[in-house]
């Protein structure tokens, strides 16, 4: 595991707690979806939480970041309020969306969390757009754009790299390569293992990292906003990680990897990786872990509560926000 | 008879076709797992998630002599395949002056009901039935379906499958023996005399459901399914409304510029058929929003035979005046 | 009053907003020239040719506090940024529950006339009507332009500027003061009794010509311009019907669920209107094809003041027959 | 130059011969445009002939291409009728798609030219499916895409050379990089001034080559099919060149680029220097070439004459073709 220099413990523990509050936050998702309290469709990100945690403890609040289908972890790693999460996943007025949009579609404007997408590729484009307004606000701030394996082969992905890459506009451009696009092996769809090695056709940065490695992430990315920072333009950096459960939670949907190929990644966990080495510098003991793991809980029950608590839209309000006043 | 699902059908009738003309071959993002499983990863393809490029592959190599399948899933992921549709596979037959065919089946599912959002709950099929050049469908039954795809991989032109998300797992009846449904043929699902209800896929279920509960206070509902939307099979409609002298039109699409929009036209637009009209024409769709993902809203948002039978009682009031002139 | 060409009209239209408000930008695949040289290379961009990612950029751009205007150019180019459009543009506000406004301008030119042949000649707007979640408009002279435009740059959605070709170089009246028109309001362009053409952009203009043909056989014309699209001012449009009792409606597109579809059913189906609709409704509109190249074919395809006058006598012909019932 | 080794001096003087084709076809097709006899709008490939040409030389009549909306030069090259071309421009019955394309769309599946496309990048995906097509057809064939430096910024291009890589299709790529989209340089669209830069991307050769050295195109080309015959997959190949002519005909039209720029570029015109070798080699005098000029001459007017014999298509005829039986 890369070494996390300069880093605060304190700052250290913040990501795992956030790496570890995305985890629970879905297996609670998971459970509630399967007892029929969660509708339509949900993406976990479980697997893959260095990934999001790495990048946004790089970022600043003013910083923007957009998402994809699979969108829990970069809302929280964000600093999403769990409260109006639960409440949207729930289907409730109280939720990011007043229940229009659910799990696909969690965004919160506030935090510059422009949103999960349920179009692949789909909001590749719209956060370059505030790459361009971070540059034209002249204010120094940056924009990630969130996208996976299967994502990197559609046409946004290049027409956005050139246009972020002529522009020199402020992006991080993280492709979270966990080796499929739903049922769909990278390998079996990608020339190259590597999506980073497209990154030279735009002359830009391409660099490849242990997307379970949140260490190796954070480096990667605060080198990419540095970068970006000081004028200097686009980085790609692809995170190679993976997911453990099934493409989507639905109940009996097949899942077509290799057991084995699952376990090995499952050992290669991420949270475990960082509890490790944080026990090992001796910034946390079980104790540390467990009231963590506690608050989380408890932050989580209340977010449940929060959202069963909370009313259900009225039906009339199906009408509302189609076009804004 | 032996009963299939809805979406059975239509893989049984791909199936039988690729077995007879070794021409055809499938492209989708995840390949079918029954059809690769009979006809391999070279006819069966997983495309990268390319909606626009493998849209556009499937016009080559039918320009070429191939009968290509290409099946966008969610109908909403083909608006990235939009130029390709609309700009090629529409206008090249017809602007290279008919010099090849172009014989493609594109599928796409449609509708609501799976509390799944706006990004993947979407009935545009007047979108592209404004596109000249373009033939498409949408059935109600499993029966519909295999005749109708079976039809459509003969054809020599693009024609789109659109499927509803809702049936996909309801049975019927399916014979086992080869045959086919032209094109441009309406089918009475239901003879009555008193109002005309011209419904597509579950709304055509849904209209049975309210002209049984209507059929006990004596109202006799005739329902129309046109099955094809282009061609329309506007005489169907025309010969049913003149005999009935009252129209509703059921669809799980919004109204605006709409497949309802379409036959309020085709009926009042034709003096035989207006001279019969009683009542105004009355629209049964889903209302003309985003569809929203918490259950409460969705369903407020879309048609049933509830609203149906509503719109049935409307028209049934209504009485024309006497000639204003 | 100083005369200005239609497209003189949005040009100014667009300069003026511009010198008011700095958080406008203008993204087209060449930058306009008059633009370009006022506001300089930062706020009149260059594009790629990436129709898809400059208008995802808008999004993103527009989301961030900025206002951008995305010119396509040919309406036939933004198929490739489809996906955008329907999924992004028109659903972003209502699935993420009005957290924040997306004020873009689309610009796009349609129609025929240019002998350019189907990939740069359509006027497949209805496609855009029938998306909940965008407004747009049509057009018939330069005053409507820029009071048009005005109004949609201050409008906080998005919102389609649909521009004829044909009428890009026809000059009328500007005043040079700050003037607007609001969406959604049509205009009475010529006041009569017996029957009403609701037509658009440079049919308004056959239409006139139209009625000042019939008027001295004594024919008395009504030519309703609904301007604006969506939202479409139904009342102006039953309002008319219900005066003259006939209605004719002229379009350069397709009828196909078009928008002459869409104007037959909003009158069809009002019943104060259609008690007064004494014969069927007509469309007056291009054939359903690709448009052709050569001007023999072209100009059978479009309709035109011919049409539109033999359109008026057939509605003029029928008669309502006594009420059948 | 470009050596020329092992080409019989009878194919060098038949690649001349070609290119000259191109030249005079165009120089008579823009005199005739603007003498109104050609319609609607005309881009001219002159400068640039050495790319069609060099590339198409390496070709097989049943290889197959794909052109732009620069189209005249592809189709030359690739064998098409100067008579039916030219009735194509004059809006003919006896035209390539029987008056319906115009300049923009001429294709001739029949010598495997699969179209002008009037949308940038349209074609790429396309000659794709025929570049699939040839490898299921397993008979050696090749297909071959064109098109320009603006084409490469979009979508398309990266989602096919992705496919195109991972399924070893047997395709060229061919960039026509003339430093210009229309008014825009690519120096301002584009990362990188290679966009052969891309194809490392993808693990596929890229190379850069003198277009206007219209051997060295071959030689690259010969390459790239040899490679592509024999199951190694696509190839880019990206050829710098330059159009003299403004990007269309139309009158009036302003060409933004410098005078010296383009004189400078003049002075490496393609047809002057093959001519230059010819001769120096002893395979191409005065009379030589005269005759070759005389000949193409004879052949063009040839091809005006049968145009302006040829009738215009019925009216009528605009119906047909909208779909094959
Ligand atoms: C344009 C489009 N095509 C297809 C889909 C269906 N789909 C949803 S997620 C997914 C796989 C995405 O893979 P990847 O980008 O690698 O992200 P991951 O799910 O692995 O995080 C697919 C095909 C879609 N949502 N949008
Ligand atoms: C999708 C799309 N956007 C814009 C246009 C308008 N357009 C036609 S040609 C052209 C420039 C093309 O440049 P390039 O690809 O370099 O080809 P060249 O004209 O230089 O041969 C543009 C912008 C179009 N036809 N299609
Ligand atoms: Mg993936
Ligand atoms: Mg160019």
């Amino acid at each position: 595991m890369s070494l996390s220099p300069n880093l605060p413990p304190d700052k250290q523990r913040e990501m795992l707690r956030r790496m570890l509050t995305i985890r629970r936050f879905e297996e609670r998702a998971s459970t509630d979806y399967l007892a029929g309290k969660i509708y339509g469709v949900v993406h976990c990100y479980i697997g893959e939480e260095a990934v999001a945690v790495g990048v946004c403890s790089a970022l600043d609040r003013g910083d923007r970041i957009i998402s994809t289908h699979r969108g829990h972890g970069h809302c929280i790693a964000k600093g999403a309020d769990l409260n109006r999460m639960m409440a949207e996943l729930y289907g409730r007025q109280t939720g990011y969306c007043k229940g229009k949009g659910g799990s696909m579609h969690i965004a919160d404007f506030g935090i510059g969390m422009l949103g999960a997408n349920g179009i692949v590729a789909g909001g590749i484009a719209i956060v370059t757009g505030a790459g361009l307004a971070a540059q034209m606000e002249g204010k120094g701030g940056v924009a990630v754009s969130f996208f996976g394996d299967g994502a990197s082969n559609a046409g946004p992905f290049h027409e956005c790299l050139n246009i972020a890459a002529t522009w020199k506009l402020p992006m991080l451009y993280i492709c979270e390569n966990n080796l499929y696009a739903a049922q769909t092996s990278a390998a079996s769809t990608h020339a190259l293992s590597d999506v980073a090695a497209r990154a030279a056709g735009y002359g830009i940065p391409g660099v490849v990292v242990d997307g379970n490695d949140v260490f190796a992430v954070r480096q990667a990315a605060n080198a990419a906003v540095d970068r970006a920072r000081s004028g200097g333009g686009p980085s790609l950096i692809e995170c190679k990680t993976y997911r453990w459960r099934a493409h989507t939670e639905r109940r009996g949907q097949p899942d077509l990897r290799e057991a084995g190929e699952i376990e090995a990644w499952k050992r290669k966990d991420p949270i475990a990786l960082l509890e490790r080495q944080l026990r090992d510098q001796g910034e946390l003991d079980d104790a540390g872990l467990q009231t963590m793991e506690r608050e989380i809980m408890t932050a989580l029950e209340a977010a449940v509560a929060f959202a069963e608590a909370s009313p259900f839209p009225l039906p009339e309000q199906a009408t509302d926000d189609v076009f804004a006043a | 008879m032996r009963e299939l699902t809805y979406n059975e059908a239509a893989v049984e009738a791909v199936a039988e076709e690729m077995r007879h003309d070794p021409k055809i071959f499938y492209m989708s993002t995840d390949a079918i797992g029954p059809l690769l499983k009979e006809f391999g990863a070279e006819r069966v393809r997983s495309t990268p998630i390319t909606e626009a490029a493998f849209t556009g592959i499937a016009i080559g190599a039918a320009g070429c002599g191939f009968r290509p399948i290409a099946d966008w899933r969610q109908v909403t992921f083909c608006f990235v395949a939009m130029d390709q549709i609309v700009n090629q596979a529409a206008k090249i037959h017809y602007m290279f002056g008919g010099q090849v065919t172009f014989p493609i089946l594109f599928r796409a599912a449609v509708g609501g009901g799976g509390l799944v959002a706006a990004q993947h709950s979407q009935s545009p099929y007047s979108m592209f039935m404004n596109v000249a050049g373009l033939k498409m469908f949408l059935p109600s039954t499993p029966y519909d379906m295999k005749g109708l795809i079976k039809t459509a991989i003969r054809d020599n032109n693009p024609v789109i499958s659109f499927e509803s998300s809702r049936l996909m797992t309801r049975k019927g009846p399916v014979p086992e023996d080869d045959y086919t449904i032209p094109l441009g043929k309406a089918d009475i699902k239901r003879e009555g005399s008193d109002v005309t209800v011209v419904a597509l896929a579950w709304l055509v279920h849904e209209a049975l459901a309210a002209a049984e509960q209507l059929a006990q206070e004596g109202i006799s509902v005739e329902v129309v399914d046109p099955r094809t939307l282009v061609p329309l099979d506007q005489q169907a409609i025309r010969n049913s409304v003149q005999k009935t002298g009252r129209l509703v039109i059921a669809d799980e699409a919004g109204p605006t510029a709409g497949f309802s929009a379409e036959v309020a036209a085709v009926v009042t637009e034709d003096p035989a058929t207006f001279a019969r009209l009683k009542a105004p024409v009355k629209r049964v769709c889903a209302l003309q929003v985003p569809i929203p993902y918490s259950p409460v809203l969705e369903n407020h948002v879309f048609p049933d035979r509830k609203r149906i039978v509503d719109g049935i009682r409307e028209v049934l009031q209504e009485r024309r005046p006497a000639d204003a002139a």
